[in-house]
């Protein structure tokens, strides 16, 4: 069952809206970092190992 | 197996435990010759400690509510600071790895450098105490707690401040980093002993926290050992 | 039985493995934490009764509750993985490690920041120095002297190593640390929820609560999966089966 | 010869951070051995020393003293080992004096010699009631090698042992070899100086290329 009448009183929580709202938003920004921050690392990885592949390919082997 | 008489001597065994007298009449020996070194962690307290004054008030009453708690961060900070060259010199002229390798128990010579590390600081820290209780006004049944807390804590500190040495001897700058990941670990026995006295001074029985303490203690005596020559272990892998 | 654990136990300890397995159960993982969060949250924000004494505040604990909880248990992942790394020398284990430390550190930081807004209506102040909190605050400096130390180490293994000395010594401190907060802050609210005082919350209110329990737990275990396996390509670079992997991406 | 090796290595590989820095080193030394590590710097002749001396731990590969892995004989080996590091491992604020009494209780010490003959056969009689800091380089050097007079181990690893020391120290450790062989010793050093000494095995390590070979 719905708690709230309006869309308005949902957004106000009985005057507790800042608070509900912040956390959640705070939370929420910090965890898509954390979901995106392996997925951004990963990608960036991917494409410096391939450059230094190309790199290898170019100049044969230059060491580690 | 062997042919017989090829070899100058039968390898010795080494008798087990000797590395920690050894370790402990050397390192005295060493905090003798370095004796200066000794006063710098005692000046730092008792400096830290006047700063209190200066910056609150002189007020006695407020002074001698907070007097506790000022002297248990300071001697907490003072230990700190002075634990971080625990490890540093053997490292640096190559003691450390000649004691990770050699036959004695890393475990005892370790205990026995700390033993030495809290004769030359977490004593004279605590010896320095009632001066600086007195300073802050202190009331008189505050003075047993105190002392008591801080000779079990301040060896408590360079226990667990052995670990975090241990930890970041192989880094160039171990220091500020040395603080961070000991000072945690501090909080339990900051907790009890400041309180310890506070609570002395309201007139509650501290025999409870005190032994609380004395268990900390035994038990950061048994781990800390383990830990920080695991520590030194990985070290030498720089 | 016990060869079987064995033979799993290795083929976990593979890092390949991991990698390619994994890659077939994030999907899922992903859409339980999807599921069980999404509709947690709406649950919890919107259908959830409102708390007699602390009206629409309260409906912060079904992030702050689960964070909390999560910052704790990743503390103990933490360390159970860094044992494994240092006992049997098992690379996965100190990768799991490595990446376990800032997610629990970001989860402290979502606990210690929920808890305080929701301090504010509740005692009228941002911050209490209340046991719960405090031992909150501790958590998040051992999950920062963690990440310090393994980021001051130039070498990767010696900073695994240490890392998992320290996470081992901080948990063994944890408990300590807990009773010696809990016995010097008297002001000292009863915890909230604990699973065997189930009945003392209403079901009502506890059901989305539990639900996004299940939602938390499923996203650490997929965060961590997917920070182990950035860890995995790192560490395997060389290794022929991330050069094909290269490929085909 | 006894067909067991005194000291052996089989296949030891070491990798820093995956990345392999030698690999499949195998080395058999018998009584009365020396083996000399070359290679240009960064080759890995200090890593495979301290391995060694069990300061490292390999990544694969195994060491035997006397036929038995490390791992189950660990007391035994660290009792009849020498190690000498780039660093002198000397205590700069304590005496010659000091340092072989501290030295004396650390190693297994079967030496007949008394610290006075000790410090004249190392060429420091006078000094020592000197601290160590006030010595020259070259004579805290030789301070170092007087563990060699103390200890009764029966396997030298030595990195670097001609680096920062004295003509006379060069000598005296020359001679303190060339005994410690005839009586039955096993040596592994590191040094880019050709040996006065005979009978010498040689090994080199290539930089950063994998399978160093052993020549014998």
């Amino acid at each position: 069952m719905q708690q709230f009448d309006s869309l308005q009183a949902f957004l106000s929580m009985g005057g507790h809206g800042p608070y509900v709202w912040s956390a959640y938003l705070v939370s929420l920004t910090v965890m898509a970092w954390l979901l995106l921050r392996p997925v951004i690392k990963r990608r960036q990885l991917l494409i410096a190992l391939k450059k230094q592949q190309q790199r290898e390919a170019m100049f044969g082997q230059t060491g580690h | 197996m062997l042919a017989e008489g090829s070899l100058q001597t039968e390898a010795m065994p080494v008798v087990e435990g000797s590395g920690f007298t050894a370790v402990l009449q050397r390192d005295l020996l060493l905090a003798f010759r370095h004796r200066g070194d000794i006063a710098s962690p005692l000046i730092f307290f008792v400096i830290a400690v006047t700063l209190v004054p200066l910056a609150l008030s002189p007020d006695p009453e407020k002074l001698a509510d907070l007097a506790p708690g000022i002297i248990w961060v300071m001697a907490l900070l003072a230990s700190l600071l002075s634990v971080e060259g625990l490890f540093q010199a053997d490292f640096n002229d190559g003691v450390l790895e000649q004691m990770v390798i050699s036959p004695q128990p890393l475990y005892l010579m370790v205990l026995a450098k700390v033993i030495v590390h809290w004769l030359v600081t977490g004593l004279p820290l605590t010896l320095t105490a009632p001066l600086l209780a007195m300073m802050l006004y202190l009331p008189a049944t505050g003075y047993a707690p105190l002392l008591t807390g801080l000779l079990l804590g301040t060896a408590t500190f360079s226990l667990i401040g052995a670990i975090g040495a241990a930890l970041t001897v192989a880094l160039r700058k171990g220091g500020l980093l040395l603080s961070l990941i000991v000072m945690p670990l501090y909080m339990p026995v900051l907790i009890f002993g400041a309180s310890s006295v506070q609570r002395a001074i309201e007139g509650i029985n501290v025999s409870g926290p005190l032994a609380l303490m004395g268990a900390i203690l035994a038990f950061a005596a048994v781990v800390s050992p383990l830990a920080s020559a695991g520590a030194l272990r990985i070290s030498m892998h720089g | 039985m016990w060869t079987l654990f064995k033979q799993w136990f290795h083929k976990m300890g593979s890092p390949r493995w991991f990698y390619y397995a994994t890659g077939r159960w994030l999907p899922w993982l992903g859409l339980v934490t999807l599921v069980c969060l999404v509709t947690g949250l709406i649950w919890g924000l919107a259908f959830a009764p409102e708390d007699a004494k602390q009206g629409n505040s309260f409906r912060i604990i079904y992030i702050h509750v689960p964070a909390s909880m999560l910052a704790m248990a990743g503390y103990y992942v933490m360390a159970v993985a860094g044992a494994i790394g240092l006992i049997w020398k098992m690379k996965l284990a100190d990768m799991v490690m490595k990446s376990a430390a800032p997610i629990g550190a970001a989860l402290t930081a979502i606990g210690l920041f929920t808890g305080a807004i929701w301090g504010k209506p509740t005692w009228g102040a941002y911050w209490v120095w209340d046991a719960r909190i405090t031992s909150m605050l501790i958590l998040l400096f051992l999950y920062l002297g963690v990440m310090a130390l393994q980021y001051s180490y130039r070498s990767q293994d010696m900073a695994n190593k240490a890392s998992a000395i320290l996470a081992l010594v901080g948990t063994v401190n944890i408990p300590i640390i807990y009773k010696s907060v809990d016995w010097w802050f008297t002001l000292h609210q009863p915890a909230t929820i604990k699973f065997t005082e189930a009945s003392s919350m209403h079901p009502d209110m506890f059901r989305p609560l539990l639900l996004m329990i299940v939602g938390f737990y499923a996203f650490y275990t997929l965060v961590l999966i997917l920070n182990t396996r950035v860890e995995i390509i790192q560490r395997e670079r060389r290794t022929r089966w991330v050069g094909e992997l290269m490929g085909e991406a | 010869m006894p067909d067991v090796p005194y000291l052996s290595l089989s296949s030891v590989s070491f990798a820093r951070d995956d990345l392999p820095l030698f690999e499949n080193v195998c080395i058999d030394l018998f009584p009365g051995d020396i083996l000399q590590v070359e290679g240009p710097n960064g080759s890995g002749k200090t890593t495979l020393l301290r391995i060694i001396s069990t300061a490292l731990t390999a990544t694969s590969g195994q060491l035997r003293w006397r036929g038995n892995p490390i791992s189950s004989v660990r007391h035994g080996y660290l009792s009849d080992l020498l190690f000498m590091g780039h660093a002198p491992a000397v205590k700069a604020s304590l005496t010659p004096a000091e340092n072989l009494k501290w030295w004396r209780r650390m190693h297994a010490d079967t030496s007949v010699w008394s610290d006075r003959e000790i410090l004249a056969k190392i060429g420091l009689q006078g000094f020592e009631d000197l601290p160590c800091y006030s010595l020259s380089a070259g004579q805290q050097r030789r301070v170092a090698l007087a563990r060699m007079l103390i200890s009764s181990a029966n396997v030298w690893i030595l990195d670097e042992p001609f680096t920062a020391i004295d003509k006379q120290g060069v000598k005296l450790l020359e001679k303190l070899m060339a005994s410690h062989v005839s009586n039955g010793g096993v040596i592994v050093l590191s040094t880019h100086q050709t040996l006065t000494l005979d009978n010498y095995k040689r090994m080199t390590l290539t930089a950063h290329a994998p399978g160093a070979a052993y020549a014998g």
